[in-house]
């Protein structure tokens, strides 16, 4: 039996029909009658009944504007929506008054970008004398906003580029965080290679040149135990659609004295402390991140998908999938006209598996996958770079939760299988 | 209603010791950013050690009743006092307000402060209630008084 | 019985009761028992079974990443979330093309300050000698972006002030409006005031000068027939939440040449043409400004609303918050010790009425009221220059919605009545 | 799978007057964001005119097999054609693309490209199709050809 470094065990059989029983989209069928194989959590998780009871019980019973009231309903919807910014903040290990809810991790992460614009002293001001650090592995979400900085601020955008193996080049860390660097950009584990990434080591690079590790863990949160602070960095974002939590609806974790030392991002309602119409200051933060009426259910929402999670154990869910991580990485080593990229060793990586077949494009792999009921991505999964600097156009991508199963591997396997055959690539 | 105690009613009509005087050692402005409601508070000590007395509190309150009464009580409770008793009022009485009705407050600490204990039912007037506490605080570290942020009554 | 001016009726009791009923929360009871009396629909209005219904559909039966995957879930998802876009578009007379969905009116009206700091080249670009015109009865969202548009740009922040009777001063727009304007915002109705702006004159007055006219919508299109287009502005920005639709959603409605033109702001994924590490291009409107995984859920929440709105008709819906107005408004004009806010003609104000009461405090008023189960907001409403100008610190504010009913009326107005008792202030 | 039909894995596999030739009057680039699909792609008239022939119609074309052998398809059946019944070709190929199955397409008009009637019911897929030929579209008004944005499938 496989287990993690912390000795969980996986999810047995009846636990795991038990946890599915909690999902119900997971009883439709596609494509001609054929059960639901969704193995495409790495882009969006399904939600449990939890998740979904939750919004609406918030919804029906106590929904009104947060902090934008004294009556009882909105008080009520106060307490909900700051018990679950406690609630959230205890599943990565951070207090609640640094955790800022946003409305996906790309917004959070946008929001660090922007103060070093936006500032006009202290240590988030940004000029051409500056640089800014990011790898050839991020996602655009953690790629984008720093370009768009640069291109704001003249400063100048470098990057950490890729071992053969898919790993990131440590060597040359060095020669990259200077003491211009006024920013490390990188992510926990990669959405396309499942690389785990050291982060503790990064962050202590960064922070010996003086700059602010900023991660990107929105692979890291829904798989894996995260301590944030633990991990050394300064900021973090990731997103609740991915953690069986509401759409719409993300986080940034920030250290106290970084957060109060930014400027604001989006203006406007509930995030001022006075307003003239010459000018006007800000709440402290969390507040002064959280511009207009925020969205109250799905905060509810994403603290009953922590209390699910925990509810199952971190440790288990890990276990369990990298069970399914280890399954799906010797199936495909047993095909040789497939493959892997990535890390061949599991316990390097986390989450996902990304693959090409010879001579048959990602596109038409998923399709033959989905006709057969098996749902997962092709593309680039918004890591353009990355897939370029590996040399392919698009991979085909199969990503786990605590609800995908064994057997469901199994299914995505024999699909895979009648895919040679019909491109008439052999096999 | 519960809320309005006799007291508190009586407190926001004739605020004890109201007005601005002089003189002071320091002299705060702080504001309910939901509501807009403001209080500029002066204090003037004796010295700057926690047996130092509170000489005066003189202040211009524009609020509820609940603030402007809460801010009365104050002026009432520390003026004449130590900075050290002072500060075991300020603190007994927010442990009261935070105390979601679970602690009904001790009148021979807190005084008049005890008609507030209903306030602590209703999170969104504890801020109103706490505003010329906290101007107080905030004014003391201004005059110089060694208070740790815990004590001044910042939130964690 | 009160008509509009499009001879519409108000709902009959018979109606209203039926309207109720698809309002879950509307049952629960506050304050000792007592039935709720929800006259806070301005803050957020409540939801009815339909929106909560097809949330949940979308997540049980359809839920994926939207534009992220070429299989039969996400197909089903990007189908339902564009679906949605157009009923949004079609709910305010514009293609759907034209509409971006954000988190809330606050980014949306961010999104477009933004775009006047990001530009480069062309009508967005903003610099000292450029003006913003605003007005002295925004609501924060729409001040404080410019305000902080303004620090960023150099650029001045002026303001229409207001005529004794709570409505604009026109009389000054003349010499407010020249040919340094580049941006004009204001809004359709006041959240405080009520006061319906005469849009089209308004708009009309900024492209006389070449200037943009930027419409805060979000105290109109809830409660009025609004055909965005037809209003002449070039920009308007509304929330979902105070539509009967979900938290965490809100709209940008952009004419399709100036959305062209604008550059992103938040970006990452799904936002993208071209990425490279070096430099990226964008996609299009209206991908171009929804970063990140989207809010699908909202989305088809915020079209059930939609729906729903049109199933009751707007103009009835604004006939029946019309007849709730004059309600509020003749009871308080028999109550000597109340002061309303804003106009006293009902045909020229919308949605709610705001009032203070001589010697009591607005936060007393409202602890009063709520401690007989009626649930209004008091405080500046997030228009705290507004207050200033009219001389209150704060004020109470009573605002309706298609489940409002006469009786509420009745209700708030006697307990209105034990106030100046309980504070001595006579009566 | 009814997607795959042979004439389309044909197409896919030998894609026809593939590569990129001289002359040319105009070339362009065009990529699918979702997945990095490319094509570049040439093309050479005999004027600007409607009645203008499609001398050459050459590329580059790096993507799955429905947008590979979706510009193979493009090329085979509008070279040696006329402007005008290119156009009419592309309008005719994209109504069945676009019609969530309800259009199987007139072979007499779109020749091969009937083999793509079932990509319709694929709505991610139809994009794949349409590279190829928004490409040439695109390219012929680069050429100077005057045709409207919608004949040139440009999205409302
Ligand atoms: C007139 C007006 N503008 C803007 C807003 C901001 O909307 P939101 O907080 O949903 O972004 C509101 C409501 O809060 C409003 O009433
Ligand atoms: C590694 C990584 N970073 C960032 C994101 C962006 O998250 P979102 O789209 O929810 O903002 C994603 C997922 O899309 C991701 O996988």
């Amino acid at each position: 039996m496989t287990t993690t470094v912390t000795g969980a065990a996986p999810f047995t059989a009846a636990e795991s029909a038990a946890i599915r029983g909690d999902f119900p989209i997971l009883t439709r069928t596609v494509r001609g009658g054929r059960p639901l194989v969704y193995l495409d959590s790495g882009a969006t998780s399904q939600k449990p009944y939890a998740v979904l009871d939750a919004e609406r019980a918030y919804y029906t019973t106590s929904n009104a504007a947060p902090h934008r009231g004294a009556h009882l309903l909105s008080e009520e919807a106060t307490a909900a929506y700051e018990r679950a910014r406690a609630r959230l903040g205890a599943f990565v290990g951070a207090p609640a008054h640094e955790m800022v809810f946003t409305k996906n991790a790309t917004e959070a992460l946008n929001l660090v970008a922007y103060a070093f614009s936006n500032a006009t002293v202290g240590r988030f001001t940004m000029d051409r004398r500056d640089e800014i650090l990011v790898t050839a592995m991020e996602h655009h979400a953690n790629l984008v906003p720093w370009q768009e900085l640069a291109r704001r601020t003249g400063a100048k955008l470098r990057w950490v580029d890729l071992t053969p193996g898919g790993e990131l080049d440590l060597t040359a860390l060095d020669g990259l965080l200077t003491e211009r660097t006024k920013v490390f950009a990188f992510t926990h584990v990669s959405n396309v290679l499942g690389t785990v990434n050291p982060v503790r080591e990064l962050a202590a690079a960064a922070h010996a040149v003086g700059a602010l590790a900023v991660l990107d863990a929105c692979q890291s949160v829904p798989h894996l135990p995260v301590d944030l602070a633990a991990l050394g960095v300064d900021f973090a974002a990731f997103s609740g659609h991915k953690m069986l939590g509401p759409m719409g609806i993300g986080a940034l974790w920030g250290r106290e004295p970084l957060l109060d030392e930014m400027p604001p991002f989006l203006t406007g309602g509930s995030m001022i402390e006075l307003v003239r119409m010459e000018e006007s200051t800000y709440a402290p933060p969390p507040q002064r991140f959280e511009a207009g009426v925020p969205m109250a259910a799905q905060a509810v929402g994403l603290a009953a998908a922590c209390e699910y999670l925990d509810g199952l154990g971190m440790e288990r869910v890990h276990a369990h999938e990298q069970l399914l991580v280890e399954a799906a990485l010797d199936g495909l080593a047993q095909r040789p006209w497939v493959r892997v990229l990535g890390p061949v060793d599991a316990t390097r990586r986390s989450g996902s598996v990304a693959f090409v077949v010879d001579g048959v494009h990602a596109h038409d792999v998923g399709q033959v996958l989905d006709d057969a009921g098996v749902a997962l991505r092709v593309g680039h999964h918004c890591a353009w770079p990355l897939h370029r600097a590996l040399g392919v156009t698009a991979s085909t991508r199969a990503s786990f939760a605590a609800y995908t199963t064994l057997d469901e591997i199994g299914t995505f396997l024999a699909a895979l299988d009648t895919v040679p055959a019909i491109f008439g690539t052999g096999a | 209603m519960d809320l309005y105690q006799e007291l508190i009613l009586d407190h926001s009509k004739r605020p004890q010791h109201a007005g601005l005087r002089e003189p002071f050692d320091a002299q705060v402005h702080h504001v309910n950013p939901t509501c807009g409601d403001e209080v500029t508070l002066r204090v003037h000590l004796s010295g700057s050690d926690p047996s130092a007395t509170v000489e005066d509190i003189s202040y211009d309150a524009l609020g509820c009743s609940i603030s402007v009464a809460s801010t009365s009580v104050l002026a009432q409770e520390c003026l004449g006092h130590s900075v050290a008793e002072s500060l075991q009022t300020f603190a007994a009485m927010r442990a009261m307000l935070t105390s979601k009705g679970a602690d009904r407050g001790d009148e021979t600490v807190i005084g008049d402060g005890v008609a507030f204990a209903g306030v602590s039912q209703y999170p969104a007037r504890v801020k109103c209630a706490l505003l010329g506490w906290l101007a107080f605080t905030d004014a003391l570290v201004r005059a110089g008084v060694d208070i740790t942020p815990a004590e001044a009554g910042a939130t964690p």
